[in-house]
Order: C-alpha cells, then structure tokens, then sequence
C-alpha cells in the first residue's frame, strides 16, 4: 500500500511538472480512465479498474483547459480520487463524489503552482543574459520538479496513504439512504460533463447530428464505436455538402 | 512579401557563400522535441510557456550563434511572454528556427520582426488548436475508450492513451517542419483558407453524435414514481419510455447545459447536484 | 345513453358552428381519435378507445380542407360513427367502415350548412349599414348556431341514439365471410388516408425520406416517434444543404 | 414606399397632435381573439369568411370610430368576400388594424386600399398556410398520436390536443400582431424570400418520413395463398417478406396514390376497397 | 450426365458466339449465379445450387469487361467450373477454388478467339465489295459459331464430363487439413471480386456511404435488400445536394 | 449546325419530293435488335465490332440503296473498325441510320462525316457506359441476387436475369431511337452536360453503399487464436467482435484493394490467397 500510494502521486507529481507535455493528453487529460486501469492491476481486479475509471471519465469529459485555467483538477481527480476510492473498494458512483471533490479542490490550488513558478523564470532570465544554455534547460525542468514534490507529491502521498482508511471508516458508518441517494448523485454528474462538451461543441448547424447519435443509442441500441463510425461518415458527408457553402 | 524576399535572399546567400551556418535535421528535431516535452514544465502567470518555449530554442541557438553575446540575445529574446496550444502552436517553434536561421545569415531580421510572428500566430493557432484537440479528438477518443472500458475491454484506455498520443506527436511535429520549410505565408494562408472551419465543422458533427449517443447512454436517471388508479398501477417510468426512452437523462442534460451555458460554477453545479439527487433518492423520485 | 348521446351530438353542433375555430384543429380535424377517448372514458374501457379512435384516424390522415371544400366530414365520422360502433361494441375495423360512410354522406350535405348560413349575412349587412356592432356579434354567432342544431345536432342525435341498436342488430345476423371481408377492408381504407396525404406532400426532392421512414419502419421495427424525432434530424439537414440553393 | 410615408405621417400626427386615437393593446387582442374563436363561425358561400373578418373588425372599430356614421362604413367595408388559412391568415387582420388606425387619423387610405390589402394576402397566405398546417403540422402531432394510442397511451390523443391547439393560438396570435407591428413590407417580404418555401420544404422531409413509416406500419395487408410444388408447401408471403416487408401494403398504397392522383373521388375509392377486400377475403388471396 | 455436360458446354459454345448480345449480361456476366440455379435444377438440389452459385459469384463480382479485355473468364468460371464442382458435389468454398482457376486460365485463352475470328473479317471484306447483305450477315454468325465449337464446346464438354470424377477422386484423397484450408481460401476469395469492384467504384466523395452500407450490416444485421432501398435514398439525396455544386 | 440545316434540307425534300426513301419503324427496330444481337458476335482483333455494326446497318442499307452499288459502298463504309459499349452504343447506331437517310434522299453527307460521328462518339459512350452497365448497375443487381440466392430464395438469379435483361434491351432501345430522332446534338449535350456524371455520381452512391455492405457480410474471415493469461481463456476474436465486427474481413478487403489498385494481376492475388489461406489454416491463425 506504501508502494502503490508512492507510484500514484508520482503520476501527480510528474504530470504537474516534468512528465513529457505529449503524454499529458493521455495520462493527464484521461487521468481518471488511465488511473482506473493502472489501480485495477495493481488490486488485481482489472474488470472493476475499468468501469471504475470509465465511470468517474464521464464526468470529466467536457473539461478543456484553455489559456491556462482548469475548471477542474482532472490529474488529482483521476490519480488521487480513483486511488483512494478504489482502494477503500467503493461503488463508482461513490468514486465519482470523492474525485469530484477534490477535482474542484485542485482547480482551486493551481493558481499557487503557476504563481509560484515565477520564481524560476527569474533565475531563468539571469541565465539567458549570460547566455548560459545548460544551467537555463536545467532550472526549467529542475525548478518545477522540485516545486511540484512539495506542493503535489507530498499532499497526494498524504491523501492516498491516510485517506483510504478514512473512506473505509466513513463507508461503513454512512446511512443506507445516503448511499443510495449518492449512486443517484452518481448517475447525475456525468451530465455535468457532457453539458460542458456541448458548451465546446454547440453549434445549431450541427444539432441533427445530437439527434442521430441520441436516436441510435438510445432506440437502435447501439454502442459508441458503431455510432462514432457513422459519425465519421455523417462528418464526411457534412464536409462534403458544406464545403460548397463555403466556396460561393 | 518582404519575408519572402528576405527567403530568397538568404537562399541567394546560402548558395554563393562559404560561412553559411545551416541547421541540421538533429538540430530541428531536438527543438521540436524539447517543445512537445518541455513546452509548459515551467507554466507561470509571469511569462506563462515563456521558458519553454526559450528551450526548445536551446538547440537552434546552440548551432547558429557560436559567439556567447549573440546567444545571450536570442536566449532573451524568446524569453518574453508566450502560450499557445501544445500540437499545433509547434508551428511557431518552426517558422522562428527559420528565421533565426536567416538572421544568423546575415538576413536583416530583428527582434520586432521574430516577436511580431509570435505574437500574431500564438493566439489563432491557440484558437483552432484547443477547439480540434480538446472538443473534437480528445472527445472522441475518450467517449471510444470509455465505452469499451465499460463493457470490460481492457483495449478502452490503451486506445485512448496510443490515440492521443500519436495525435500528440504526430500533429505537433508535421506543424513544425511544415512551418519550417514552408514559413508564415503557409500557415496564414492555411488560417484564412476554410479548410480549418470546414474540418471543424466536419469533426463537429462527429463529436455531436458521440455526444448524442454518451447522453442516451451514460446518464442513465429514472424515476420510480407510481401510481395507483382505480386499482391498477400506472408506472411512471413506464410511460416515459413509451414517449422517448432516456427522456429523463436527456432533460437532465439540457437543464444542466442551461446553467453551464449561463455560466455557473462547475462547483456550484455540482453541489446542486449532490442536493437533487440525494432528496430525489430520499423523497422516491429518482433513481 | 341518452346523456351518452347528447354530449356526442352536442360536439357536432358546436363544431359546426360556435365552437372556437382553435378549438377546431384538434377537436374537427382530429375528432376521431378525439372521440375514441371520450367514448373510451364514457363506455369505461379507455384501452378500446384509444385502439377504436387510432384505428378510425388513419382514414381520416389526409384529409385537407382546402379552400372550405371538404373531401370526408372528419367531424361526423369521429363523434357519430365512432360513437356509434363503439356503443354497439365492434371491432375497430368495422368502425372505420362505418365513420368512412358517414364521412361521405357528411360531405356530400356539407354545401346545404354554407348554402342556408348566407341567409344571415344578409341581416348582418343591414346591422353594418346601422353601425350596430352588438347585433352584428350577435348575428354572426348565434344564426348558425341555431341552424346548426337542425342540421347536425338533431340528426347527430338520432344516428347515436338509434343507430347503436340497429347496428348491434346487424352485427348478429352477418355472416362470418363478410365479418373476416370487412377486417381486410379496414386494412386497406387506410392507403386511402395515406395517399391523400402524399398528395399534398409529394415533391420529388422528398422521395429518399419517403424511403428512410419506409426502412426504419419495416426492417428496423422503430415506432413513429424515434421516426419523427429522426426526421427532425433530416429535416434540419435538408434545411440547412438545401438552403444554399437558394443562396446561389 | 407610399405606405411607409403614411406610417412616418402618422408616427408625426399622433406626435404632434392631441386629438390622436390609438389602438390600445386590448383592443388588438380583443380583435385577434374575435378572429381566432368566430372567423369561421358563419362559414357561407356568398361571403366565405366575410362576416368572420367584420366580426374580428368590431373591436378595433368601435375604439376608432365614436361616430355612427363612420362606425357604419368600416363595418361595411369589411363584411366583403373574404377566405383565408385561419392561423397564418390572422396577419391581414394584424395589417388592417393598423391600416384603420392611421387612417381614423387623418392618413389618406382609402377603402381600396385595405381591400387591396386584404385580397392581395388572403390568397398567398391561404396556400402556405393550408400547405404548413394541414400537410405538414397535423400530420406529424397526428402520426405520433394515432402510434401512441394504438400502443394504449391515452398520452396519444392529449400531445395531439395540446400540440395543435398551442399552434393554432401561437402561430395566429405571432401573425397578428407581427403584421400589426410591422405593416404589410414584412409579409410580403417573408412571402417574397425563400424562407418560407425552405422551411416547408424542410418539414415536408419530416412528412415524407413520418409518412413512409405510417405506410409500413398501418396498411398490413397479406395474402394467405400458398402452393404445394413436390410435395414442400410454399408460403407466397414468406417470399414477399424476404423481397421487402410490406410489400403488398406499399403496391396498394401505389394503386391509392395513383388513383387519387389521377382525381377519383375518394367515395368512389371506398366502394372500390370494399369489393377488394371483400372479394379478396373470401377467395383467400388477402388478409 | 452426358446431357448435362452437353448443356452446360452448349452454353459457353452459345456465349462466345451467337447467344444474343442482350443476353449476355445476365447469363455471361452472372454466369455462376445462373449456372448455380441451372445445376441445382438438373441435380434436383436448387438450395445447394442457389448458394454454390453465389458464392462463387462473389469472386467475379467486380471483373468487368473493358475495351475487350478480361481480367477472368466468368463464364468458363460459371457453366464449367460450377458444373464440375456441383457434379462432384464439393463444397461451395472449395467450388470457387475450381472456378477461379477456370477463370484463369480462360483469360489467358480468350486471345486466341479474338484473333481467329480476324479470319472471317476478310470473308466480310469480300461481301461487302460484292454488296451481298446475306452472305455478310451469315459469315458473321455462323463464322465465330464453328469457332466456337472447336474452341469452346469440346474443351467445355471434355473438362465437365470427365473432370467430374477427377475431382471426385482428388476429394477422396485430399487431406483434411487441406479442405479445412480450402474453406479458408474459400473466404478469402471474394475479398479479390469486391476489391476489384471497389476499384472501378472509388471516389473520395462516395466512402461515407461504404461505411453506412458496412455498419447497416455489421452492426443492425440488415440483408442487402435494405441497405440497397436505403442506398437508393442517399443516392437521390447525393444527386439531389451534389447537383447544386455543378450549377454553381 | 451544319449538321441541322441537312436536317432541314432533307425534311423539306421529304415533303416536297415523291420520290423520298424514308426508313420505316421495322427497319428501325430490325437495325437496334440486330446490333442488340450480334454486335459482339464476331468479335476480334482487327475491327473488333465492326462486323456486327455493319451487320445491324443491314436492314438500313437494303432500305435506302436499292442499287447493288451503293449497297457494297454502304457496306464497305461500315465495316472499319469499332468499338463501344453494347448498350449505350446503340446511339451510334441511331445517329448513323438518320445520316444514312439524309444521304440516301440527297443530303451532301460523305463517308468522311458518317465516320466522323462514328469514331467520335464510340469512346465517350463507351466509358459512361461500361461505368454505369458494370460498375453500377450489375453490381446492385448481382448482390441483390446473390443475397437472395444465399438466402435460398430461388428469386435471386431470377431477379438478376430479368433486370440485367430489361436494361440491355430498355437503355438500348432508347438510346438508338432517341438518337435517331434527335441525331447529334442530342447526344453531344447529353455528354456535356453534368447530368451523366451526376447521375453515375448517384449510383456510385449506392454502389458503394452495398459494397459496404458485402464486406461486411460476404468474407468473413475470423480467427480461432486465443491465449491463456493467468488461468483465464482470451479469445482473440471476442475482443476483435467487440472494437469491429468484421475487422479481419475489412483488413483482408484492404489489403487485396491495395493490390488490385497497385496493378496486381488477379491471378497472383489469387495465388496469394491459396497460400495465405492454407497456411493461415495449418498454422491455427484463420479460419
Ligand atoms: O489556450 C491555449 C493553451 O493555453 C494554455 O497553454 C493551456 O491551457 C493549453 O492547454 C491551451 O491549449
Ligand atoms: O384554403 C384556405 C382556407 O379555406 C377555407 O377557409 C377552409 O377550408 C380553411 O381550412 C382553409 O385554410
Ligand atoms: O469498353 C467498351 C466495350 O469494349 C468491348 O466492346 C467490351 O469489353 C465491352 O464490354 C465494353 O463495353
């Protein structure tokens, strides 16, 4: 349990600072569906890993972060709330609250991080005036990594590590009613997610498309990959027709 | 046009002079390689991918300015403010290694005119970027990987992290070279063209269907509600089905996309929903 | 039954005349399924009703009253002969025959209510020539209201009254061949709804969605609505492709 | 062009001048009200909806005109011929009321002119009107409400009263007092831009699909007939369905289609029903 | 069997020669289909004769005819290669093994035919000097009909009459590893006729409806009827929005 | 234009003149059904259908030239070399019978221009048409017929025989008499015009569409591979079923696509596929 509190707020640490930025687009924008997966080896319980991690995704589906500003901390949500939820062994949907949580928790701790960095950037600047490319290549990595031990690794080790317990504790405690209103909860918050993604989407040029993907999950029963081939078709079709608005 | 003259002169230079310094394939590629690594290791408010951006420079200044003066100044130079989007604002990365490459070649390029191209390409690109990777590709990807995970396939999350990947690195590295060899005029004539917008808009009604299709699927609200009328019971949620199957999850939908729309809080959004849904449970109304 | 029958026959009378020409799209022009309900409820067997009135209704789909001509009397054939073979207690099938002859006899005496009804324009212009508003209101309404209770209260009334028997009579006596003809007949009458209907709809830049509805229906076994709400989607594209035609 | 000065002249009168008689809000649904519940009630041949429209008039004619005399010639003026499409068709009351109300103040119109008006829009607006309400918008809330019913939902009937009734008053009632407001250029430009015709054209596909599913799923007819070749009995109906399901039904909607098409009566198309059926039935070949 | 390989022979005899024109694009180009359905009702088993038949059909599915040149003979492929394989009574997969190989080799002979026939063209030459309508038209049928026997005919009858029992035999004794590869091969096979038909179909603006057309059967299992009817749908759609871009 | 006034010419000498020759409606249909009939008889090398094009001008030439002379020169004039597509084609067939009249009647029309229109139309007929006969038409027909077949319904060769028979006589019946009565222009419009290259555009809709189709349901390769992880069977193909059903087919049906259209002889391919076949069988990996 040590080992496995250690490797993921390694994740947390190394996402926030040194991890590759082309890897950030999996592992740190699909935290919660890679964390599943990663938790799910590590407790041997690859199938619960999965739902686990697809389940809390849902909710985070829709976040972009633009320009800097994260409506909601998805590495924390996916390496630290899948982490410790899955290791208290609860219902997704349970798991969902708790990453949510402290999703908006760490939205609401980034600021600290980006102010905090300024700090290198002045030393930075020193050693572009000596014209120094070594020293400047190692503070823009080293400087962060150091940083973001203190302000992500240690708290996340802690979250883990001690929180699990505490979830358990809580768990066995908490009302039958309660938990089945948070299973409600649970079905609820995706739809947080997705209304962000239409936020991104939205245009009413594009609205017949909601309403094939929605009738062919919905009637047809069909699943994502068929409906997602479709849509490529649709796509094709759409560029197709469209592009001769475009060229009058 | 000017820019263009200045190609053709440095071109001009590189054929008829000895000293011509040019960079080397490995130069570019460590360039582009220490931006799609190292772009936003130091994200800041000060200078935001400021730093990182002065490092994936490292390797082109290392090879043009053997003389430290002159590194000092292209270090300074590209230390100023920056951000873009990670994939596609590679472009930039390019067509500056371009320039540089010209002005260490005696082609009379200054700071306004290497700063002028940053700051002018840094936002569209941002613009196009963030809408194809984070609402188009990303969505599709993840709402693929998600629905394979959920019916137990552990090919869900390896597809979504190969996908993203290879977007990742694919688009970024096809921007920069392409920016590098073809300068700024490709890129804003790319910008201006429809292509982009038709693209969008084609990937656009892709990800809509997805959309349609995570709403009917992946919200998944009922109600048991019921009711007993002159002795036989009527369920409600019966009815509903008969009307539209999923036609709770997709009011919940459209009344949360309302408030996102109105610009509530996600938090807030959130709390609302712990309250609805655990009175909803308490009061059987949901579930 | 004789309540029964005067609420029935009292609809026609209103219909026909006083009843708010709003009122007149949903209760004339869809009076059949209207009917089935309200005999439905009347009778205690809702169930029937809802099957009695659909079944009925698909006759009466294509009826368009263009320029005050009307091609089958929706009216009778909803608040009479639905009444009528419900009381009697026969099988839908029937009944579309039976509301399908009344219609017709409907519409052929149809010209005598437009005919009489000019008798009071000419009161109500010599109440214009007065400037006397109050009894040019008054004219304008209650004049056909009273010649309505003649022409289609009175004989409304009767048919129900009488007609439910006499049917019941008739439905005893008929042979088993003609009964089992009559179910077929009551197949096909609704081609006859139908085609009115693409009448008014065909345009040939229409036909493939002719066909889409077609597929869905009879290969993919989808009900109207996700047909409809897929239609929409079409619809919206077809708008939007077809849009730029004009454009040009 | 004339028109809009006279409105610009009223606008100034009623500025300028004290004596000014307006229309209050009241009295314009007063008018639209009238309209919409006894346009239709004294339906004859000689006038159609002439004392209908005079009817709707009253409202707006009493406020306007206090003297008999004038109160006499309004009322005349409009007890002329007059047949419309009740809902799309409340927009020439919407234009004559305002018509009325400039002319009560002094605007030189005359009674050609409201004629004029009156004639020139009851024809167009009949067409589209006829056209979007009875082939477009009562056949879709009627199709979905027939299919709920036959599935036993007595929410059939009730989505079929709600949806037209709220089209009838909104669309008569947005007609009104659109035209009331924005005089007779806007009509006749909605008339004149493709709008109209794209948005028919647009539900008609709806139509079309509604109505080639209501083909498959409410006509039904099969054939019994089966032969017996070598001893294996072949079931005509199952060959017909491995063709196409339905195919029997949609041959007799062609034949239906056709002969109203080519102006049967439909009288005649029953009695021809009847003897197929009939005879079909009893010699085994449909049922 | 004598008979019926005469038949089956008579009938390539027919299509390289004289069989009318018109009729050549059902029985020639559909030949395996055709000689499916006419084996079947010779061996009197037309259920192994209707899917012998098709399936070897898919293999031709694409060849076309262009400019005289063929990539495979189809009718060698369907009156002798079926006919030999139904007569053996193999199974289809191991049919389209036959077939394909007749097919083959019948390409690779068609030459011979084209420049043989050369030799009547001089005999026309001559007519036509002599403005003699009838010997022209006779020395045009009946020249390319005696060809044909020696050509077609006794080839044709001789590998049907006795290939029959050579294939027999060879089924007796080949292993089973190697049937059960056949039936691979069998699978395999069609794959060539559709990718030789997506060749002469290609454009770029037509893939959106390959993917409705592989997902309409993939995913909701509808037969070819169906998605033909849909087809036909998009493809009115297509012309009807594609049309609009040529006007421009 | 020239072209047109011989048109002209020729009608006013037909009504002006006694001793006109005019060709009769069985000349006509003798002309089109020996062309339908024997165009590709005699098939070879030299003229390729001269022979047979010459053969359907028979009834034309015993027709006009009742001299034994102008017969051989008739007759030599169409025995040159010639190829089209069968049924498109018969157009020609059309266009030179009405030049043959004119001539006949005294129109100034030499060799030189009946070949013309000849060896000027045979190409373009021949690729619209050997694209709709084959690539479109057949294909629908054949995989209709083929599925049927494979359903055990004896309709399908049928199906197949009657519409591939109704089109080869349909298309060429028109395409000769149109072209008759409306000589050149008509065809030349008709090729110019988008309408051809619209209409194939549509069918390759279709065609597409059921080739898509066929992919998917007519190879159906699968594989029996599976591993044992951990104690627990993962069969291969389940997982395969789950991201694509029919991958393998879809992947087979590329790969053999690549080749055709790199220009792989079909025998090779076929070759390739025993070999891959049997050894993917032996080897456990398809089946
Ligand atoms: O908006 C441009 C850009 O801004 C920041 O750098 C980050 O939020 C990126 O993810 C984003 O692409
Ligand atoms: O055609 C215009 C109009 O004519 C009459 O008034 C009636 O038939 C109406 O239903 C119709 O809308
Ligand atoms: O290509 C035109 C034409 O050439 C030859 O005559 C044959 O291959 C025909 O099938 C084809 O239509």
């Amino acid at each position: 349990m040590l080992i496995h509190a250690i490797i993921m707020a390694a994740f947390v640490w190394c996402l926030t600072s040194v991890g590759p930025m082309w890897l950030k687009w999996s592992l740190h924008q699909g935290a919660p569906l890679i964390a599943g997966l990663i938790n799910g080896i590590i407790l041997g319980d690859i199938a619960y890993g999965l739902t686990f991690g697809a389940t809390v995704m849902m909710v985070f589906m829709g976040v972009a972060v633009i320009g800097g500003a994260i409506p909601s901390d998805t590495c924390l949500a996916g390496y630290v709330g899948v982490t410790v939820s899955m290791m208290a062994g609860v219902d997704p949907s349970m798991g969902v609250t708790v990453s949510a949580t402290l999703g908006a928790l760490g939205a609401a701790a980034r600021p600290l991080l980006m102010t905090l960095n300024s700090f290198w950037v002045h030393r930075a600047d020193k050693y572009a005036a000596e014209g120094n490319t070594k020293a400047m290549a190692r503070i823009d990595v080293w400087g962060p990594v150091a940083l973001c031990f203190v302000l992500y690794f240690i708290p996340s080790f802690i979250v883990i590590y001690f929180g699990a317990p505490v979830l358990d504790a809580i768990m066995a405690v908490i009302p039958d009613w309660l938990l089945t209103g948070m299973g409600v909860v649970g079905k609820l918050l995706p739809a947080l997610g997705l209304a962000m993604l239409m936020q991104l989407l939205f245009k009413r040029s594009l609205i017949p498309f909601f309403i094939f993907g929605f009738v062919m999950s919905a009637y047809l029963g069909l699943g994502i990959i068929p409906i997602a081939i479709t849509g490529a078709g649709f796509a094709l079709m759409h560029y197709m027709y469209n592009a001769k608005k475009g060229a009058n | 046009m000017a820019n263009e003259v200045m190609q053709e002169t440095a071109a001009v230079n590189s054929e008829n002079n000895e000293n011509t310094i040019k960079l080397q394939k490995k130069d570019l590629i460590s360039s582009w390689f220490k931006w799609i690594c190292f772009g936003q290791t130091c994200y800041n408010y000060e200078r935001m991918q400021g730093t990182g951006f002065c490092h994936s420079m490292l390797p082109i200044i290392e090879r043009l300015y053997p003389k430290k003066e002159d590194r000092a100044a292209a270090m300074q130079r590209h230390m100023s403010y920056y951000n873009t989007e990670n994939n596609w604002g590679a472009a930039v990365g390019g067509i500056v290694a371009s320039m540089e490459e010209q002005r260490a070649n005696g082609a009379d390029i200054d700071d306004d005119a290497i700063n002028g191209i940053k700051t002018s390409l840094m936002g569209p690109l941002a613009g196009i970027g963030d809408t194809v990777t984070q609402s188009l590709v990303k969505t599709i990807f993840l709402s693929i990987g998600c629905s394979l995970a959920l019916s137990g396939n552990v090919l869900g999350p390896i597809l979504f992290f190969i996908g993203m990947t290879a977007y990742a690195l694919g688009v970024s590295y096809n921007a920069y070279f392409l920016a590098y060899r073809n300068g700024k005029t490709s890129i804003t004539k790319l910008l201006r063209s429809g292509v982009v917008k038709n693209v969008s808009e084609a990937l656009g009604a892709l990800g809509m269907m997805v959309l349609g299709a995570m709403v009917a699927a992946n919200i998944g609200v009922t109600t048991p509600l019921s009711f007993t009328i002159g002795g036989s019971e009527i369920v409600l949620q019966t009815i509903l089905d008969s009307i539209l199957p999923q036609m709770l999850s997709l009011i919940i939908f459209f009344v949360t996309y309302r408030l996102v729309v109105k610009g509530k809080k996600p938090t807030y959004i959130i709390i609302g929903m712990f309250v609805v849904g655990i009175l909803g449970s308490v009061l059987s109304i949901l579930g």
